[in-house]
């Protein structure tokens, strides 16, 4: 399995997500600076964490603005598998490939601490070794992860099982619409979330509960 | 112009700049004739206490700084330790205690960016930071919105940077109103061998400034305030620093990648001083004159005068000695990253400090004189008067009650408010997040290193001796609990006015103390700051010497948490039974009152029972490790089950044992049959060690025949004061 | 030239800064405040002379970059 | 009534936000843009409904919680 990380100045969790990617998948990510025009050949396409452009103006706007997005956009259009974590998921919304919105967290303050993952979907590139309605644990740190999108959008993600993962058991850490903490776009080529999945893959890091996730993409 | 090159040097204008006659007269004699407007901004700012040390340079030069890992001592931006495998850890702690009360959000910000240049200036990656603050009672009008503004400040910086915030201290105190206290702390991992240094090398070389233009921020207020001003005046007054964590990120990555290039020769921050100390600083070091041409310093504001870019605090900059031959690179990476490059000068064979503008010289100095021999005092001190050791300290009417309420207090409530707003997870590394004895991260494979921060000022006030030694003690029983060796220490000295002899008695006094424990410990200070002057209509703040200190864990799977893990697991208390109750929390919160000796500290004992539960971490004996500390054995217990769920039944044990605060102690908890081993182990090793009671699955802290408190309850206290605090309730 | 650009969320879009500035003026004593809304502002000095075409410009500087136009209104203003 | 209040940054004061979105108009193509300062900007339902009075009111809320008038200035409208 190819994949390529996507950094952007201020994006600063790109470490670990190309740690996870590579003690999973085993293969080692390569690295596209966002000046860049054309994606190299890869399977999957990361835009990870972090605070692109320092969050000013709008989380993930300058960056979806940036050059290699354009191809990102073309290419997911025709099948490419993009996951955006976090201001990844920022990034890609602003870009428009996926709907809605993410808003300052409801009580205004940056959150980071563990939440529990329901998997709504285990139908997609990122879920397919898990159990559909598994309940994951998962770090969350962010200060904008409140997803919200019009009545109309929000009742066709529920409909078309476009919502991948929900805040489970009243640990919504953002004030999320229906606890969304991350969502697909029609095809199903594009996954975007807040929580961060990097964070939960060994046992250092207490649990490892988001292993499976990563493992997912060697099958799909 | 605000103060035009040829403004007249007056007595007014130089008290203005914070010099004494006799150190104006010192500048003159130095320089054989008057000074500039210019060259009087710079020699203010290089003799002031922050940049010169003169109070404290006599105390500071009597402390412990070597060992066999240290490879770099104070003097540099920050210290750095020998880990093994050709890793080092750089690092320090710095205040940012009077720009965070006028503006807390920026003021904790550019905090936290300071430090962590200070760290990446010597080519090391951050890898952790820490926070220890102080604020006024809760009850003062400005407290909460100071927390507020701190505490988002110090994640606004961190987390947009990258840095994962692993812990730090938050304490509340009325003598604190005036001057809170906001000292940062950040570590960086760096290869040994390629350590970057600010002495300059090599005549005739570019000295390169990089990063954020140059504006009007930090331009010292005093100054500003009584200069001539045109009618322009309002529009120039100083003005705050912002920090912008965004840039700093990038200086980062640009400066890694110039280092790994091998085209640095000397390195250094723009930290306090900016433009001036960074330049003075690295010529001196390396016995070079500088010659500056301000006209190429990137500007973000119109018609800055020489006087204000020498003394801007404009963040996110760094000057550097190039190699020439690798200019167009160096450049290109910088270009990359979006960042400001600009060739200002070169170093010269001539000692002087030669600022140029529009054709113009406007300062030349001896530059040696600049840096390395300001003024020095010995400023008088006298030694404190103690406190006599408290002799009755009654039992609670109510034990219950006092145990919630100290549990609930607002020095020993969670801090989870606040951490919860500290990304403590990126990187990946992170293997004990706030919460515990200390932060962990882990370097590679299974090295991981262990960092603290400590001080108890209450201590340090009854006794500045005693709580100096407690502070270093502390810091390393809490890099102990977790299974590390205690390498090292940075420190951050908070103190008030220096010119008022029993302060600077508290000093000396404090100093003494922390290293007499540094050296017993085998725990040098690497790194630190000293802030005085913390002071509000002559009240002085707790003297507060904050110490960070870090330590090694070889095998981070064998790391000890607080956590109970097992039922029936058996509490064992090392070091014997609390006594002592002079300054303790329970004197405090239970019985309304704040005097007494601290406990004292026995440093032998404390390496002692240390070393003797870090051999049963490192060889699995123990499941739960815990320090006993504020609070006393009571409250380390509670603090073992509130983290596990699991509850504990203790012994009959006396108000002075449950919450006695006495040192060198920790509560452990092992298996029934573990258990044996280890008392005999200790009986062997010397070490006091009794059983106080077991782990239960039944989640309820029972004591004896007492009260019983479910876990519950307890953290519904213990989790509840910071959040309703803040949200306005209380 | 310069443009003053103001950005509002439209209504009905959640605005958690907003609510929380009402709560806390109302904690702060003060009476009979009702809805409080926070948007953004922005000033952008222009080479452009011409009031038609910096107009244009800064327009098209809204729908590509300055508002989210899913959730934000914009509304320019030349001096 | 209604309160529009913008709220700047004050002259020299850093704005890496601005200056942000100034490099982006840049790359996005958008010529002969000079300084972009960002600010905020709020509305404000009144009960009161004498001019000078909301006025003063506004004024207090702005210097007790709605600006931070050691970086900040603002400017009140009323409407
Ligand atoms: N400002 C802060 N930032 C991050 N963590 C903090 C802060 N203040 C306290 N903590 C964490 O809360 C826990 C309890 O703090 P404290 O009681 O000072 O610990 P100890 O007594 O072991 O030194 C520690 O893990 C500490 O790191
Ligand atoms: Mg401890």
């Amino acid at each position: 399995m190819k994949s390529a990380v996507v950094v952007f100045p201020g994006i600063n969790r790109e470490r670990d997500m190309m740690l996870a990617l590579e003690t999973v998948t085993g293969s080692k990510p390569v690295s596209v600076w966002h000046t860049e025009t054309e994606l190299p050949k890869v399977d999957l396409v990361v835009v990870p964490g972090g605070f692109s452009y320092g969050d000013y103006l709008r989380c993930g706007a300058i960056a979806a603005r940036s050059p290699i997005m354009q191809d990102i956009r073309a290419k997911a259009l025709k099948g490419l598998k993009v996951l955006g974590v976090c201001n990844g998921f920022q990034i890609i919304t602003e870009a428009g490939l996926l709907p809605g919105v993410l808003v300052r967290n409801k009580d205004l303050r940056f959150v980071c601490r563990q939440v529990k993952l329901k998997v709504e979907n285990n139908q997609t590139f990122f879920t397919n070794r898990m159990q559909k309605g598994a309940i994951v644990s998962c770090p969350v740190a962010h200060g904008e992860g409140n997803y919200i999108c019009d009545a109309e959008t929000l009742k066709r993600l529920e409909a078309e099982n476009r919502v991948v993962f929900r805040y489970a058991e009243g640990t919504n850490p953002n004030g999320a619409l229906n606890d969304i903490a991350g969502i697909m776009n029609e095809s199903g080529s594009v996954i975007g979330m807040m929580p961060h999945p990097e964070n939960m893959i060994e046992p250092l890091h207490g649990r490892t509960d988001c292993r499976p996730l990563f493992e997912s993409l060697l099958a799909a | 112009m605000t103060l035009a090159h040829d403004t007249k040097i007056t007595p007014d204008l130089v008290k203005s700049h914070g010099l004494k006659p006799d150190e104006y007269e010192r500048f003159v004699k130095l320089l054989g004739r008057e000074p500039t407007i210019t060259e009087l901004g710079i020699c203010s700012a290089m003799w002031n206490e922050h940049c010169s040390y003169k109070s404290s340079k006599k105390w500071l030069k009597t402390m412990p700084t070597k060992g066999a890992r240290v490879i770099q001592g104070p003097g540099e931006n920050a210290g750095v330790i020998d880990i093994g495998d050709g890793d080092a850890i750089v690092f320090k702690m710095e205040s940012h205690n009077h720009p965070s009360f006028i503006e807390p959000y920026q003021g904790a910000a550019t905090g936290v960016g300071g430090i962590l240049r200070d760290v990446f200036t010597m080519g090391a990656r951050p890898i952790a930071a820490m926070n220890a603050l102080r604020f006024g009672e809760p009850a003062h009008p400005k407290t909460r919105h100071l927390v507020a503004g701190v505490v988002h400040g110090v994640g606004g910086y961190g987390n947009s940077f990258g840095v994962p915030t692993i812990g730090g201290e938050v304490n509340f105190h009325a003598r604190y109103n005036g001057n809170i206290l906001v000292n940062a702390m950040a570590v960086g991992l760096a290869r040994a061998d390629s350590i970057f240094y600010s002495k300059a090398k090599g005549v005739g070389l570019p000295v390169v400034y990089l990063g954020a233009k140059t504006g009007r921020d930090g331009i010292h207020g005093a100054t500003m305030a009584s200069a001539e001003f045109d009618d322009k005046a309002e529009e120039k007054r100083p003005t705050v620093q912002v920090g912008d964590p965004f840039t700093e990120k990038c200086l980062l990555e640009a400066c890694l990648e110039l280092m790994a290039s091998g085209a640095v020769i000397a390195i250094q921050d723009m930290g306090a001083a900016g433009l001036t100390s960074s330049a003075v600083e690295m010529g001196a070091k390396g016995d070079l004159g500088i010659e500056l041409d301000l006209d190429k310093v990137p500007c973000r504001e119109t018609g800055m005068t020489a006087y204000e870019m020498m003394l801007s605090e404009s963040q996110e900059r760094m000057l550097m000695v190039l190699d020439p031959s690798r200019e167009k690179e160096a450049e290109a990476i910088f270009h990359k990253w979006g960042l400001d490059f600009a060739i200002v000068g070169k170093t010269t064979d001539t000692l002087r400090f030669v600022i140029k503008h529009k054709g113009q010289v406007m300062a030349d100095l001896p530059i040696k004189q600049m840096g390395d021999e300001a003024p020095e005092y010995d400023r008088p001190w006298v030694a404190p008067k103690l406190q006599p050791v408290l002799t009755n300290a009654p039992a609670p009417g109510d034990l219950k009650a006092a145990i919630l309420k100290i549990v609930g207090s607002p020095d020993m409530c969670s801090r989870r408010w606040v951490w919860e707003q500290y990304d403590s997870l990126i990187g990946s590394n992170t293997a004990q997040i706030p919460g515990g004895d200390a932060g962990v991260v882990r370097i590679r494979g299974k090295k991981a290193i262990a960092v603290s921060t400590d001080v108890t000022p209450r201590y340090v006030e009854a006794d500045p001796f005693e709580g100096g030694k407690q502070a270093v003690a502390e810091c390393w029983r809490n890099l102990t609990a977790t299974g590390a060796d205690p390498i090292a220490i940075t420190d951050n000295l908070n103190f008030g006015n220096p010119e008022r002899p029993e302060i600077m008695g508290q000093f000396v006094h404090a100093i003494k103390g922390l290293s007499e424990a540094c050296n017993v410990l085998a725990f040098p200070i690497v790194s630190g700051n000293v802030s005085l002057y913390n002071e509000t209509n002559g009240q002085g703040i707790l003297p507060t010497p904050a110490i960070g200190g870090i330590g090694l864990i070889p095998d981070v799977d064998l790391m000890a948490t607080i956590a109970f893990k097992n039922a029936d697991d058996v509490i064992l208390q090392v070091g014997g039974h609390g006594t002592h109750l002079g300054q303790s929390i329970y004197l405090r919160e239970v019985l309304g009152k704040e005097e007494g000796a601290p406990p004292p500290v026995d440093l032998a004992l404390e390496k002692t029972n240390g070393d003797f539960v870090r051999g049963l971490i490192r060889a699995g004996h123990v499941s739960a490790v815990h320090d006993v500390s504020d609070g006393g054995l009571g409250l380390a217990v509670i603090e073992m089950a509130m983290a596990s769920g699991l509850g504990a039944s203790l012994v009959l044990l006396t108000h002075e044992q449950l919450f006695g605060e006495d040192q060198a102690r920790y509560v452990i908890t092992a298996s029934p049959a573990q258990a044996a081993a280890i008392t005999a182990a200790a009986a062997k090793a010397g070490v006091a060690l009794e059983q106080v009671g077991t782990v239960t699955a039944e989640p309820t802290l029972k004591i004896a025949s007492g009260p019983s408190i479910s876990v519950a309850d307890l953290r519904i206290a213990h989790e509840g004061w910071f959040p309703a605090y803040m949200s306005g309730e209380l | 030239m310069k443009a003053k650009i103001k950005v509002t969320l439209k209504t009905g879009v959640l605005d958690p800064q907003g609510k929380a500035i009402e709560g806390a003026l109302g904690h702060l004593g003060f009476d009979g405040v009702g809805e409080v809304r926070q948007g953004k502002y922005f000033e952008v000095e222009l080479a452009e002379t011409d009031h038609a075409k910096a107009k244009e410009q800064v327009k098209a500087m809204c729908e590509k970059l300055i508002a989210n136009t899913v959730i934000e209104n914009y509304d320019i203003e030349l001096a």
